[in-house]
């Protein structure tokens, strides 16, 4: 199975801050995953690099075999990674309906209604499709989000905290979405996530990153007893 | 919806009721501090026509409006003088620009435009909106202006000029005609710069004159450049080492300028509010008692206060306000004005005026003391201008 | 045969007029971030303070104490009215700016009437310096704006006020969190900005003199010289832009028409912000 | 439901913006019958400033981008009308078809460099208005001192246009009232493009993109191009108003391309209202119908009550007029 996601030697400092060290990384298609790490540890600045927000001062990142290092974030999004951010990022004086309708992106599908309702079902926003999307609350604007990203016929999503500010009972149903949009949409997922309870619910692979590289990667149970990564998160890290 | 409250035209005109005269004058943006001596002098001269019995009996209506220093705006409001309150002539408009976009509202309207700003004169060729038999030209050329002096300045002060102009065409055509008149007496040019209007900064230029071996700096900066410059050439102590002689700043700029960047400039034209005849010295008491004795008269006012008294006179002569009675009465026509005795001219419809040379004296301290201002030169009493270049007869329309 | 001394000489007299007219904005639309198209109308209102002082019989040094102590409370009156409601809005800063302006100077017109107003120069013969005869105000002007620099360098990057300036540009939620007064930081600062705009006015109105347009000359260039030389950079951004802008100008002019050579400066300033939109001496 | 019921009910219930334009449209239309000659040119003209107003208003109201240069496009589309009389580019065809071809053609063609050259950077929208800005004053210098081509300081002359057919007819428009159709024409024109524009899949992008730019990038849309695109619409239709207003003013000079009809077009669509498509067209023509009468009344401190009015307006009365009823009274479509 080829790697939907590469990165080798990834490289970025900010005046002096290492912000990524020879970070090597790589997904295999139709997975879900989860990046893990400490405040600061890089993740954000990861998605930052591979979404094509920040050019890396060197080292190559391959989209399902093709290099786009340098390449401007339309053009790595229309190949097919799509992000949702950290703070919810939605059109809110729109209404759900466009806001889903906008994230069909340029060449909207021919079944653009069946495809709405369908999202709409998956997201449970069908009775809220006319209402103004400023006017929802934070964990549905996550999920509209998410639903937004999905509209946009991605092949890798990446979810930057997803239920950040989530109530547990909630973080738990974004859980189940996330596997259930796995299967049903084939697509592959990437969720940077400090919840570990959400991360132990979707039972993916873990990586966990420190100080801009990879410490350690695996299935949850053994990252939770790495010592390495407990005294990363408890300790002086 | 936003429907225009429009109303239908204005009624009047015709031989009954008061003869109506349109000024259109900038009243703000730029060229403002022209725009006051430029509306006073016509107020005045309708207010002396009024006062001995109006046009045919008729009593003259003055309708003032403000043209912004824009040409769009010119075009705007002479329609409106013309179309709606149904003027019988239109005085004013300032810069050249600003007469080309009243051009052809008067000609479309067949209305005659009195014209009073020194300009570059009338050439089909070369600049648009002359040459056209419903316009008279009662500024000054630089064939009045400028070339009756070249003798006298070349004698007095040397033969090699510094030519600075703002970059538009009055200065390029001005400087064009002084330059004929240098080589005819063997004079040169040794520099000839022409800056963007609205430059501050004469820092450079001034470099190069001190650096040149020129006799006379010969300025058609205009507006306020024409001040900062004169300024600056004060603080690099040029006026020690070179005569400036400027054919644009009259009273205002040098007001402008100031007493200490202004010593020992030279200016011509044909009007000075210091000229001590009996009819400027009556001419200036009513400006100062009328608009307050800090009011001035400068050029392009005492030729808007002849534009309105020689039209009264063509029309009190030929015995009515229509379009080619009042050409008709106004080409050839003479009349004493504040500067002397002037002449229109009949073919091109340009006036004949007395040319005066003057210095700016050193005892001159008050900016507000138009009189001591300017010391008169030397003065000629009446310069016939070069012929304009257009087809004649004029007809009507550019 | 061109003259070194001249163009030398020229260059540095066109960068510090401009260092001195763009400084105010340096600080309220380099530092603070507030798109000030008042700047112009701000000048303008120190040249006419510059007129009404002289003329009053007072030196022009006088002036350039009066000046700015004016024009930084005609700033507190656009701070407080209008600008401190604005500053998560810019473009509406932009826009109430660019309307204070209209307003500025049309009062002046009000007070002062329409016609230019002469100030009178302090220096009357010029100083010969490596065989070129220079006008001593110029001089005097190229000290002023190396003074200038120093001073709100100095003010800004030592001083207790200016470090809590700085601070509370950079993130005024923190700053405010730790106790300082933004709003009065905000305020005083915009007021220094005003301030400077206003000497700027004074000090240039000896050789420019005083009209309702004055300082209109100078607003493009002075966001230019703030913009291409570096926002947040205080002294290398207002002193790189100043030189960018000004002097190149007066350089160029040695060698084409001054038309050319002010719309090729432009142009090129314009490449530089797209090549370098932080500017030559900001960014990370 | 006979025909009359039907548009009655479709009127009833149509959208704010329609209900304006029908109705400001029929208003259009009939007003030259109660209108003299000069009012109908003052109609024509502030039709023509309304025309660049809504160029702004597409620009500023729904991608964001607020230029100050519009009158520098209005000004090219002044100068290309005049060159068409005065060079004759394609013989044998009325210049002025030739010049309203060319105008909106030249300007969109400046404008697509332009927009390559700074959308396709991170540019911050605020240094846009400077550089907009300066490219209004450059072109005013450029345009002064040019003389040979731009005829300099002292402007150019053009006849009226004249609508012909080849062969068939020929009839100059000197008539004010015939030319306000054309201009009435050209305004409501332009609006229909526009509103086509912004109710269209493109025109839902160009909100997204006004409301959050990177989230619409990181949908797969080149925003650059988008924001170019609209900026070549705005040019061409300024260009379209420029083109017009010489031949109906029948004299070009460098003060339409420059720097005050530039800053005096965003007072325009601020005060008119800056997200609404008709607020930029009212501002249009409130402003200049207010500004002819109020200069006649307080020649020169009319400016200082526009600086006060834009000033209130900027502040409190952030929407603008029709952005103040829209909210007011169900508008319906931002339009």
């Amino acid at each position: 199975m080829s790697a939907i996601l590469r990165t080798v030697d990834l490289v970025k400092e900010f005046d002096g801050v290492v912000a990524t060290d020879h970070l090597n990384y790589e997904m295999p298609e139709g997975e879900i995953q989860c990046i893990i790490g400490p405040n600061g540890a890089g993740k954000t600045t990861f998605f930052n690099l591979i979404t094509g927000v920040l050019t890396p001062d060197s080292g190559q990142i391959y989209f399902d075999g093709d290099d786009v290092t340098g390449e401007d974030i339309h053009e790595i999004a229309q190949r097919g990674m799509v992000r949702k951010y950290q703070t919810p990022s939605v059109y809110d004086e729109m209404s759900v309906r466009r806001n889903i309708h906008i994230a069909f992106g340029e060449d909207k599908p021919a079944d653009a209604e069946a495809r709405l309702t369908e999202i709409l079902d998956l997201i449970e926003l069908r009775d809220r499709v006319d209402e103004q999307a400023g006017t929802l609350d934070h964990g549905t604007k996550q999920w509209l989000e998410i639903g937004m990203v999905l509209a946009n016929g991605p092949r890798l999503v990446l979810l930057d905290e997803p239920t950040a500010g989530m109530t547990t009972d909630e973080t738990m149903r974004t859980a189940d979405l996330i596997t259930s949009i796995n299967e049903q949409e084939e697509t592959s997922i990437i969720a940077i996530e400090h919840d570990i309870e959400f991360v132990r619910r979707l039972s993916s692979p873990v990586t966990v990153l420190h100080q801009g590289s990879v410490l350690a990667q695996g299935p949850v149970e053994e990252i939770e007893e790495n010592e390495e990564v407990q005294n990363v998160y408890l300790g002086s890290g | 919806m936003t429907a225009l409250t429009g109303c239908l035209g204005g009624g009047g005109g015709g031989s009954s009721g008061p003869v109506r005269v349109g000024v259109l004058s900038p009243l703000s943006g730029a060229w403002t501090v022209y725009g006051e001596a430029h509306r006073r002098g016509f107020e005045l001269a309708m207010q002396e026509v009024n006062d001995n019995g109006g046009i045919n009996g008729r009593d003259v209506e003055v309708i003032v409006e403000d043209t912004q220093t824009d040409p769009s705006t010119v075009t705007e409001k002479a329609q409106k003088v013309i179309r709606q309150d149904n003027v019988d002539v239109v005085a004013g408009t300032f810069s050249s620009a600003s007469r080309n976009a009243a051009a052809p509202v008067v000609t479309q309207e067949d209305k005659v435009l009195l014209y009073p700003t020194f300009y570059e004169g009338q050439d089909q060729e070369n600049f648009p909106g002359t040459c056209n038999d419903l316009l008279f030209m009662f500024g000054i050329v630089p064939s009045q202006q400028a070339a009756p002096w070249m003798d006298y300045m070349t004698s007095e002060h040397g033969s090699n000029f510094y030519m600075v102009g703002s970059d538009y065409v009055w200065p390029r055509f001005t400087n064009q005609r002084v330059k004929q008149s240098l080589e005819e007496l063997g004079g040169n040019v040794v520099g000839e710069e022409y800056i963007p209007l609205g430059t501050s900064d004469f820092g450079s230029v001034l470099s190069r004159i001190s650096n040149s071996d020129a006799d006379i700096v010969f300025g058609t900066l205009t507006g306020t450049d024409t001040i900062a410059f004169a300024k600056q050439f004060y603080s690099r102590g040029l006026n020690e080492e070179f005569t400036y002689w400027t054919v644009d700043d009259e009273e205002f700029a040098t007001q402008g300028k100031g007493p200490q960047a202004a010593r020992g400039t030279y200016v011509s034209f044909d009007y000075f509010q210091t000229i001590d005849t009996d009819l400027n010295n009556q001419f200036v008491d009513k400006v100062k008692s009328q608009y307050g004795e800090d009011a001035g008269m400068d050029t392009v006012g005492a030729a808007m206060y002849n534009a309105g008294h020689m039209f009264a006179n063509a029309a009190n002569e030929v015995g009515s306000v229509n379009t080619d009675d009042i050409i008709s009465g106004l080409e050839g026509q003479s009349f004493t004005g504040p500067q002397g005795e002037v002449t229109m001219r009949e073919q091109d419809h340009q006036m004949v005026l007395p040319s005066y040379l003057v210095q700016v004296p050193d005892d001159w301290s008050d900016t507000n003391d138009f009189e001591g201002m300017f010391e008169i030169v030397d003065q000629k009493e009446s310069v016939t201008p070069a012929t304009a270049n257009c087809d004649f007869p004029l007809g009507k329309g550019n | 045969m061109i003259d070194f001394a001249s163009i030398i000489s020229q260059t540095l007299f066109a960068t510090s007029i401009l260092i001195v007219a763009a400084l105010g904005l340096a600080i309220i639309f380099g530092m603070m971030g507030v798109i000030n198209l008042a700047h112009g109308a701000l000048i303008t209102v120190g040249a006419y303070v510059a007129y009404a002082v002289t003329n009053a019989g007072l030196s022009i040094w006088a002036a350039f104490l009066v000046a700015p102590v004016v024009v930084a409370l005609v700033g507190l009156v656009m701070e407080r009215t209008v600008i401190n409601r604005l500053y998560d809005r810019p473009v509406d800063t932009l826009l109430a700016t660019w309307g204070f302006a209209l307003v500025i100077q049309e009062l002046i017109k009000v007070i002062f009437g329409t016609s230019a107003q002469s100030v009178p120069n302090p220096y009357s013969a010029p100083v010969e310096i490596m065989g070129a005869n220079l006008p001593q105000y110029r001089i005097f002007l190229t000290a002023l704006a190396a003074g200038l620099l120093v001073v709100t360098y100095v003010t800004f990057k030592y001083t207790d006020f200016g470090v809590k300036s700085r601070a509370v540009i950079q993130n005024d939620e923190m700053a405010g969190l730790l106790g300082t007064d933004v709003r009065s930081i905000y305020m005083w600062t915009f007021m220094i900005g005003a301030g400077l705009a206003g000497l700027a006015g004074a000090a240039v109105a000896p050789i420019v003199g005083a009209d309702p347009r004055t300082g209109l000359g100078y607003l493009v260039q002075s966001f230019f010289v703030v913009i291409v030389g570096g926002t947040g950079q205080l002294l290398a951004g207002t002193l790189g832009g100043s030189g960018l802008i000004g002097g190149s100008a007066a350089a160029l002019s040695f060698v084409s028409s001054q038309t050319f050579a002010q719309t090729v400066v432009f142009a090129l300033a314009i490449v530089v912000i797209r090549l370098k939109p932080e500017g030559l001496f900001g960014g990370t | 439901m006979s025909y009359i019921d039907r548009t009655k009910v479709a009127f009833g219930d149509a959208s704010g913006s329609t209900k304006v334009i029908l109705t400001g449209a029929v208003i259009g239309f009939l007003l030259p019958a109660v209108l003299s000659p000069y009012f109908a040119f003052l109609a024509a003209q502030y039709y023509l400033f309304a025309l660049l107003a809504l160029s702004l208003g597409l620009l500023w109201g729904y991608v964001g981008i607020l230029s100050f240069g519009q009158a520098a496009f209005f000004g090219l589309g002044a100068y290309i009308m005049a060159w068409s009389f005065q060079y004759m580019f394609v013989p044998g065809i009325n210049p002025a078809y030739v010049a309203l071809v060319l105008a909106p053609l030249v300007n969109g063609a400046i404008a697509g460099v332009l927009g390559l050259f700074l959308f396709y950077s991170d540019v911050k929208d605020v240094y846009f208005v400077i550089i907009t800005l300066a490219l209004s004053v450059i072109l005013e210098q450029l345009a002064v001192s040019v003389t040979s081509i731009f005829g300099g300081f002292n402007g150019i002359y053009l006849p009226r246009m004249a609508v012909s057919i080849p062969g068939v007819f020929n009839y100059q428009l000197s008539n004010d009232r015939l030319f306000y159709y054309v201009t009435l024409l050209a305004l409501v024109g332009g609006y229909l493009v526009c509103r086509r524009i912004v109710r269209s899949d493109f025109g839902e992008t160009l909100l997204a993109i006004k409301e959050n730019e990177a989230r619409t990038k990181s949908l797969g849309y080149n925003t650059a191009r988008y924001k170019t695109l609209v900026f070549m619409v705005a040019g061409a239709l300024a260009g379209v108003a420029g083109a017009l207003y010489a031949t109906l003013a029948q004299f070009v000079s460098p003060p339409v391309t420059g720097f005050v009809l530039s800053t005096e077009v965003v007072i325009w669509v601020a005060v008119g209202g800056r997200g609404l498509l008709l607020g930029a067209i009212t501002g249009g023509i409130l402003i200049n119908a207010a500004s002819t009468v109020l200069s006649s009344l307080v020649a020169d401190r009319y400016i200082l009550i526009l600086g006060l009015i834009f000033i209130a307006v900027v502040v409190a009365f952030r929407k603008g007029v029709v952005g103040y009823v829209a909210d007011r009274y169900d508008w319906g479509e931002k339009l």
